[in-house]
């Protein structure tokens, strides 16, 4: 492992966050825009940040409630390890030489799950409501999501998110035109994913106040909001990796993350939320019958 | 507080006084298994100011600036209220031009009342794009009322024997651009809200009042009128100058959330409409019947009822004079009494945690007028 | 005139057909008020209900006539058909206020009856559940009964702001109430 | 003397001991059972690697005993769980009634257990499967009444396999003139294709019961409920692990692999394979759903254990190296993680007195090492990196996806994505959200309890970043049992044809990433105060004591709802020979096992009638 | 611990993050908090200072007691404050709090908010414009920056005094001890 290598990999978290940060913050101004107003300035979530880490007290529930942050961004950090990340002539691999789609899918559960648990851990009902639906939607996207999964694994007769990158070394080789079906069915999984408008029922302010972080403050919500900026680039870097052709240098990926990004925003702006049910039970329809035809396709 | 009996293993769910998705400031206690509510018990009293007995405590004429807070998002009809139940205590004439005015004021005060459930009805389901929109153009209207009466909220203008001020000058011009621009945006509105099929989803099916037991349970205004029974105050008993105006009577079958929203929605236009012929209409000359010095203005002994129709329904005052310096008791009938309680209750049985607030804005409660 | 109070006349005769002992006058159009005995109310506003079209109750408020030692319960009725609005007053005896609950006949009858029962003290019999509506923990006298004294009681509960002139240590009245010392507050350094 | 019946002899003599001597005293009778117990897993250690062979006849029968690797392979799993299962029934039994009764029928069925996986011919196999059968029964029914409809269940299922055994080995036996397995996959070639696929039939009949194999697993969720807990381990970590001894017989020993000669070959798999698999896989996904809609502990640990059981008869079934390993590494795991969870649920059982989700909850600070063992057993079982759950399903995964069976893998990732769900409701319920008053005093289980539990969660983290040992015997299994080519794998690293994941890694990935954030927030953030149990916001109310917060009834509603819709539409065309949707389907299953004794007697009677008139034309 | 406070007050950045980023209970107290929405909606935008709603006490750092308190609602309020993760601020909201304004002789609302529950910021009219509030968020950013902002402090170390004020006036003390 070179020495390049391991400055990366203490650079890429804090860099990860800031990016995803940042985005976020962006999307806060282009949803204000949207809504006639001017917004904060777009580095306002790192502001947040700093103050919520300046916060002089905090509570705990216990053990699990002080881990469950640190363990949901453990995963987030483990996942962006396995993620290739740049691949051009200065390629940021980590440790994703082996970079399995597999592996990928589960460890990025792993710090949702600990989510899950810290907030059950807080004893309050509105929490423990939001984590059951959270589980419940995420059993919703996972399916056309495996999908899409799938098609490219079969299509390219490969597991290895490495692999899949080199095969679309052209962009009318990106697997968005390739595999378009694939491409409809994860980019579905991917709102549920992101959480943003239609599928935010698990934070729900109006119906069960903000559900599983609501009794986090203090250094558990920073933890926690700093981890919600790292997954969000690190789920924007594997569907740029899987779809997009990977990025060669870093203005390549921040484009591609960037307009990525921007589908689960403008829907957002514009939609109020599903119902439970609802949000889990649309994934089931029309996302997994496109991502049949092509599992369908693949075969033939 | 009364809590509900707790059955053994049913999860307590405090929706309020301190939730985001509360209309206003007070609680609704939930018994839940699973998502489902078995039973709500709504909890009110954390508004209370006791305006009745403070009123018991002031003049005639002091009266008139605390009911205006009775109701924080439209406060007009209180006004109103309270200066025609002296008026027909005292038999006092208005002029008619303090009572197109009055029109003028009543109805836009219903659209910004409409416009402020517009943002409720949307946030209470997370599309807060609507509330920015709606709120922000409800500022035009109350920058309106400001020129007026001084007042963005509060306004303290229709007062016994008629208003406080006599329209500026080029005001009438102003409010039909308002109304204009209201009118243009109501388009963005429907795609916005009405039309949105994940609106649609939520709201159809959700919230359903019993059509036959409507009338008896007590239901008005809006949600009476979605359940497609056309009664309203406005026309069933006239006052100011309803009678001499064209305008619809909204109603939509259906019963549900949706159809309180699309009757609140048409009802908008209505307004517009109306606004727009109290402008074409309105005669010049005086504007107030004034009446004794305030500070010795008796009102002559007796009791009136009078009801306006508020953006949530049938607003009443009970005034009751015993012929002295102060009134003797004014009791206040707000809707949402009716509705943030007893129907409230009702309608959450069984229903689901999503659905609360989603719920409970659709009837337009407001707790500030249920504790006074 | 009269010939628009038409609607009001014979629901005044209906009325008087029916119970002799209700005083009925129609105060203006649309507008009746009726004067009854508190004995059989029930069977009167059922009847007004069931027989006359006055499906909608408005409200019930109550009166406090201190100089009567009486309540003086109004019981609001609108009827959507004949679009008229009927006062039914019922004299109550202020020491021994006491009456039968509407509940059974309007759902939202069991609200009002809960607050008149808090605010001024009048019992209805009857009543599913007459427990505190809107005041928490009151302990005091129902306030709005007239001969409660709400400044009396906000001077001795609430301290004011300096420059009124009835500021008082409340201090003192609660270390008397929780037998504590007087706690001092610590200004800034 | 041969060392494989000095072990029987163990057992079975240490049962008896235990029974007859064991009345004198409660040590007594443990001591003598965990003694036999222990003495034979020492001399089943030494037969590591052997092959041996003990034959004597009876009664004119050739008996074969013998050990090999896949012998050794579930060997090693009865013995390891099993003295486990021993050394914690020691506190968890006591002061229960008729102990004695208890460690005769454990001891025996451990017995029988090892029989079956050494017996070389069918007829001690199916000798020593009715011991299991009838000494698990007995444990079944320990708890007398309660258990009366579990235990009829679990009996006539049993017995609907055990008959389709015999018949089987009837069939056979009058084709070939021997039991012997040799014998038999000589012979399997000159089976016409009638005969092969009645066999075939009947033994996955016989075998789907004990590996509750969905259609035949109604018995698993009331039996695995009502038995005590730590048998209950054994009974699902390890006794089910028979039924799937005897797949891996069938597939890969009786017909040594030549299916794909007499069947037709679906994605280079053949048809009895792809069938397995699909059963294995629908089990996986229907019994997962199923769990997750569970309010008794147990019953949720059943029907999960349904259906991970599910992901290894799909293994199986895929036949590739690659996939037998994935399930007999599946099955190594499952026996861990099963272990760890039922045994955990049973010490939360001991103390607390139900297994009710509803009733408990917040035993966190007061049972903090069964949270602990339960934590990494949801871990494992959900197959999260780095725990031991994940390679296996990782292994699995690649031998779908390399098949390009691209249905099963969706059915398959779907159940697995299910199963986070009901693993939270899991520890939630039990461990996290409101305590209940009453358990305010509850203490951690005693040491001989809390051991097995965390020694079994120190397997599940060696297994999770070092699999080679256990590669490497599964890799002997395949090679000289199986006939299998065994797939690549590294010290740590496993391969496919598609990518490679390297355990270790992860493992070490994981923990350094841990340490470093846990270290930086703990050093730089120190202050947090610790705030009771009914601190939390409340909308501003201040709840009283009486008030329930505990969110566990119901807790996957909208789930529930949002399947039924949904099942509804598609049970409509899948299975509309059934019932309108899939809870018609298990409503009809209940109508069929209606819980009367006399109408499982007749469908006995029925089947047997049936069977026995298409064996003879089989034959 | 106060050492280590008094540290932190000091710290010019985590001041400035302070300042910059306000979290706002939501919580309307009273009538007031029908101008709240125009404040942070289009026309207003209070959310350019970083100013947004937040759900829970846990998370929010201002609580804006937006009118008159009724008793009922003083209990949940000082709840509600309690909850609060130090350094919280209060915004005193309307002329009811500062004197009972138009209640000034209502027996259901308290007169002094500051009697009560530390306040920060008093912001006056009834019902104070949006523009008022806005300004008021920025006299309490200045007072932040400066780190004199510390109601919170003052509650902890009179804790008494505001106890026995509060005793008073909430007649049946069910409220769980503050620990900070």
């Amino acid at each position: 492992m070179s020495p390049m290598n391991i400055i990366w990999m203490i650079a890429m978290p804090f860099i990860g966050a800031a990016i995803g940060l940042l985005y976020i913050g962006i999307s806060r101004n282009i949803t204000a825009r949207v809504q006639n107003r001017f917004g904060p300035p777009p580095y306002q979530n790192i502001i947040d940040i700093i103050k919520l880490y300046s916060k002089k007290t905090a509570i705990t529930h216990g053990v699990m409630f002080h881990l469950g942050p640190v363990l949901a961004i453990t995963g987030t950090i483990s996942t962006l390890m396995f993620v290739p990340i740049l691949t051009g002539n200065y390629p940021i691999y980590l440790f994703s030489f082996q970079g399995d789609l597999i592996l990928l899918m589960y460890i990025m559960v792993f710090g949702c799950l600990a989510m899950a648990l810290g907030a059950g851990q807080s004893g309050n009902p509105n929490s423990a409501i939001g984590v059951s639906r959270g589980l419940t939607q995420m059993f919703g996207y996972e399916v056309p999501f495996v999908i899409a999964l799938i098609i490219l694994m079969v299509r390219f007769d490969t597991s290895s998110v490495l692999d899949i990158i080199k095969a679309q070394d052209t962009v009318a080789h990106w697997n968005i035109f390739r595999s378009p079906f694939s491409f409809i069915a994860a980019i579905a999984a991917f709102l549920g994913m992101m959480g943003n408008k239609p599928f935010d029922i698990v934070f729900a302010p109006a119906e069960i106040s903000s559900g599983p972080p609501s009794e986090y403050g203090g250094k558990y919500l920073a933890l926690m909001q700093t981890n919600r900026g790292l997954f969000a680039f690190v789920k924007l870097v594997l569907y740029t990796d899987l779809f997009l052709g990977g990025a060669g240098d870093f203005i390549t990926l921040i484009l591609k993350t960037f307009a990525l990004f921007l589908i689960p925003l403008f829907i957002g702006i514009v939609n109020p939320r599903f119902r439970t049910e609802q949000a889990m039970t649309f994934f089931w329809k029309w996302p997994t019958a496109i991502g049949v035809v092509g599992l369908v396709l693949v075969l033939l | 507080m009364a809590a509900l009996l707790t059955k053994e293993k049913e999860t307590t769910l405090y929706l309020g006084p301190q939730h985001p998705g509360i209309t206003g400031n007070m609680m609704v206690e939930l018994k839940l298994t699973g998502d489902t509510i078995q039973r709500a018990k709504t909890h009110v009293g954390y508004l209370h100011r006791a305006f009745e007995k403070l009123m018991e405590e002031r003049l005639w004429m002091q009266c008139f600036p605390i009911v205006c807070r009775i109701c924080v998002p439209e406060p007009d009809p209180n006004e109103e209220n309270l200066a025609r139940a002296i008026e027909e205590i005292e038999g006092r004439e208005v002029p008619e031009r303090a009572q197109y005015i009055r029109v003028l004021m009543l109805e836009l005060a219903r659209i910004t009342a409409y416009l402020m459930w517009m943002g409720g009805q949307s946030g209470s389901m997370g599309l807060y794009t609507m509330p920015q929109w709606s709120i922000g153009d409800r500022d035009y209207i109350l920058d309106l009322f400001e020129e007026l009466t001084g007042g963005r909220v509060y306004h303290m203008y229709i007062w016994a024997g008629g208003v406080r001020r006599d329209l500026p000058v080029g005001f009438k011009d102003r409010v039909r651009k308002v109304m204009d621009y209201i009118e243009s945006r109501l388009v963005d509105y429907d795609r916005l809200l009405f039309e949105n099929a994940i609106f649609l989803k939520r709201a159809q099916g959700i919230g359903i009042i019993d059509k036959e037991k409507a009338l008896e349970w007590g239901v008005v205004g809006p949600p009476l009128r979605g359940c497609g029974i056309a009664h309203d105050v406005r026309k069933d008993e006239p006052y100011e100058v309803y009678d001499q105006l064209d305008f619809e009577l909204i109603t939509h079958e259906g019963n549900d959330v949706y159809s309180r929203a699309m009757v609140r929605r048409k009802e908008i236009e209505q307004s517009i409409h109306i606004i727009r012929q109290v402008l074409d209409k309105m005669p010049s000359g005086p504007i107030h019947n004034p009446g004794p010095n305030p500070l010795k203005w008796k009102v002559p002994a007796g009791d009136a009822y009078v009801r306006t129709e508020s953006a949530r329904g049938e607003f009443g005052y009970y005034v009751v004079s015993d012929g002295s310096l102060k009134p003797r008791r004014v009791h206040v009938r707000g809707p949402a009494y009716v509705h943030g309680i007893a129907l409230l209750e009702h309608l959450l049985q069984g229903a689901n945690v999503a659905d609360v607030s989603f719920i409970m804005n659709s009837l337009g409660t407001c707790p500030p007028e249920i504790e006074r | 005139m009269d010939s628009k109070l038409i609607k009001e006349q014979e629901i005044k005769r209906n009325i008087n057909n029916a119970f002799r002992s209700a005083e009925v006058t129609v105060v203006r159009r649309r507008r009746i008020s009726v004067r009854f005995r508190a004995g059989i109310l029930p069977a009167f506003i059922s009847y007004l209900k069931e027989y006359m079209g006055f499906v909608h109750l408005v409200m019930i408020s109550c009166v406090d006539w201190l100089e009567d030692n009486q309540f003086e319960l109004v019981y609001h009725l609108w009827s959507y058909e004949e679009h008229i609005h009927a006062m039914i007053k019922i004299r109550l005896d202020r020491d021994n206020a006491q009456i039968k609950s509407l509940s059974s006949l309007w759902p939202h009858a069991e609200t009002y009856e809960r607050e008149i029962h808090e605010m001024f003290g009048v019992d209805f019999e009857g009543h599913p559940g007459l427990t505190d509506l809107i005041l928490e923990d009151w302990s005091d006298l129902p306030p709005m009964r007239r001969d409660f004294d709400t400044r009396a009681f906000v001077a001795e509960t609430f301290e004011w702001r300096k420059g009124r002139e009835d500021a008082q240590d409340v201090r003192q009245t609660i270390s008397a109430r929780y037998g504590e010392t007087i706690p001092e507050f610590k200004k800034d350094k | 003397m041969n060392t494989i019946p000095l072990i029987l002899l163990l057992l079975f003599g240490s049962a008896l001991l235990a029974y007859f001597v064991g009345k004198i005293n409660f040590v007594l009778k443990v001591g003598i059972a965990l003694a036999g117990l222990l003495v034979s897993s020492y001399f089943f250690l030494t037969l590591y690697g052997l092959s041996e062979k003990f034959i004597f006849h009876l009664a004119g029968f050739e008996l074969t005993w013998q050990i090999n690797s896949l012998s050794w392979f579930f060997g090693m799993l009865i013995f390891g769980l099993g003295i486990l299962v021993a050394i914690y029934s020691t506190v968890y039994m006591r002061g229960k009634e008729r102990v004695d009764f208890y460690c005769f029928a454990l001891c025996t069925t451990i017995a029988s257990m090892f029989g079956i996986v050494v017996s070389g011919d069918l007829l001690s196999f199916f000798f020593f499967w009715e011991i299991m059968t009838w000494s698990s029964f007995l444990l079944v029914i320990y708890y007398r009444y309660e258990a009366q409809t579990a235990g009829i269940k679990y009996f006539v299922m049993s017995a609907i396999g055990a008959y389709s055994m015999l018949i089987a080995i009837l069939m056979i036996y009058a084709r070939l003139g021997s039991f012997s397995f040799q014998a038999l996959s000589a012979g399997w070639q000159g089976f016409s294709l009638g005969t092969q696929i009645a066999i075939i039939i009947l033994f996955v009949m016989a075998f789907g019961v004990k590996a509750a194999m969905m259609p035949l697993h109604t018995w698993a969720p009331e039996a695995y409920a009502i038995s005590p807990s730590s048998f209950t381990s054994l009974f699902s970590g390890v006794l089910s692990k028979m039924g799937i001894y005897g797949f891996v017989l069938l597939f890969y020993v009786f017909s040594a692999g030549k299916l794909s000669a007499s069947f037709v070959d679906i994605h280079g798999t053949s048809l009895p394979g792809y069938i397995l698999a699909w059963f294995g896989a629908l089990s996986a996904l229907i019994a997962t759903l199923i769990a997750i809609v569970q309010d008794d502990a147990k019953k949720l640990l059943a029907y999960s254990s349904v259906g991970q059981l599910g992901y290894i008869i799909l293994g199986l079934g895929l036949g590739s190296s690659i996939g037998v390993s994935g399930a007999l590494f599946h099955a190594v795991n499952h026996t861990i993680f099963k272990g760890m969870l039922f045994l955990a649920v049973g010490a939360v059982f001991y103390r607390t007195g139900t297994r009710k989700f509803s009733e408990l909850g917040g035993l966190i600070s007061r049972m903090p090492y069964t949270f602990f063992v339960v934590l990494l057993g949801i871990i494992t079982i959900a197959g999260i990196p780095p725990l031991s759950g994940f390679g296996s399903k990782w292994l699995i995964y690649e031998a779908i996806i390399q098949k390009k069976m691209v249905f099963l893998a969706v059915v398959t990732f779907a159940a697995s994505t299910a199963s986070f769900m009901y693993c939270y409701r899991l520890i939630f319920g039990i461990f996290l959200g409101q305590r209940d008053e009453k358990y305010d005093d509850v203490k951690e289980v005693p040491w001989a309890m809390r051991g097995p539990m965390l020694l079994l969660s120190l397997f599940t983290i060696y297994l999770g970043f070092y699999p080679y040992h256990l590669l490497n015997l599964i890799a002997e299994v395949e090679k000289t049992v199986l006939g299998i080519h065994p797939f690549a794998y590294g010290q740590s690293v496993l391969f496919s044809r598609f990518g490679s994941v390297d355990t270790m890694t992860v493992m070490n990935v994981v923990a350094v990433v841990f340490v470093i954030v846990f270290v930086l927030f703990s050093l730089l953030y120190k202050r947090s105060r610790k705030v009771g149990l009914k601190d939390i916001h409340t909308s501003g109310e201040i709840p009283g004591e009486e008030i329930n917060l505990h969110y566990a009834i119901d807790f996957y509603q909208p789930f529930s709802r949002g399947v039924g819709a949904v099942l509804k539409r598609s049970a409509d065309r899948l299975y509309m020979n059934f019932a309108s949707n899939m809870e018609g389907l298990f409503d009809m299953m209940r109508y069929i096992y209606t819980g009367n004794g006399q109408t499982y007697v007749m469908y006995v009677i029925v089947f047997l009638a049936f069977v026995l008139a298409f064996s003879s034309w089989l034959i | 611990m106060n050492d280590d406070l008094d540290r932190q007050n000091n710290n010019i950045i985590a001041n400035w993050a302070r300042k910059h980023s306000l979290w706002v209970l939501a919580y309307g107290t009273g009538c007031g908090a029908i101008e709240v929405p125009p404040t942070m909606t289009s026309r207003y935008d209070a959310e350019r200072f970083g100013i947004t709603g937040m759900a829970t006490p846990r998370q929010a750092d201002v609580l804006l007691i937006t009118g008159y308190l009724a008793i009922k609602t003083l209990k949940r309020v000082i709840r509600t404050y309690e909850q609060m993760q130090a350094p919280k601020y209060v915004i005193g909201f309307g002329s009811c709090t500062i004197n009972g304004g138009m209640y000034w002789d209502s027996y259901n609302t308290i007169k002094r908010l500051d009697d009560y529950i530390p306040v920060d910021i008093f912001i006056n009219g009834c019902m104070p414009r949006p523009e008022g509030v806005i300004d008021g968020f920025i006299k309490l950013q200045e007072r932040i920056a400066r780190g004199q902002a510390k109601g919170w402090q003052h509650y902890q170390e009179n804790l008494d005094w505001y106890r026995a004020n509060q005793k008073k006036v909430i007649k049946n003390w069910t409220m769980p001890d503050y620990n900070w």
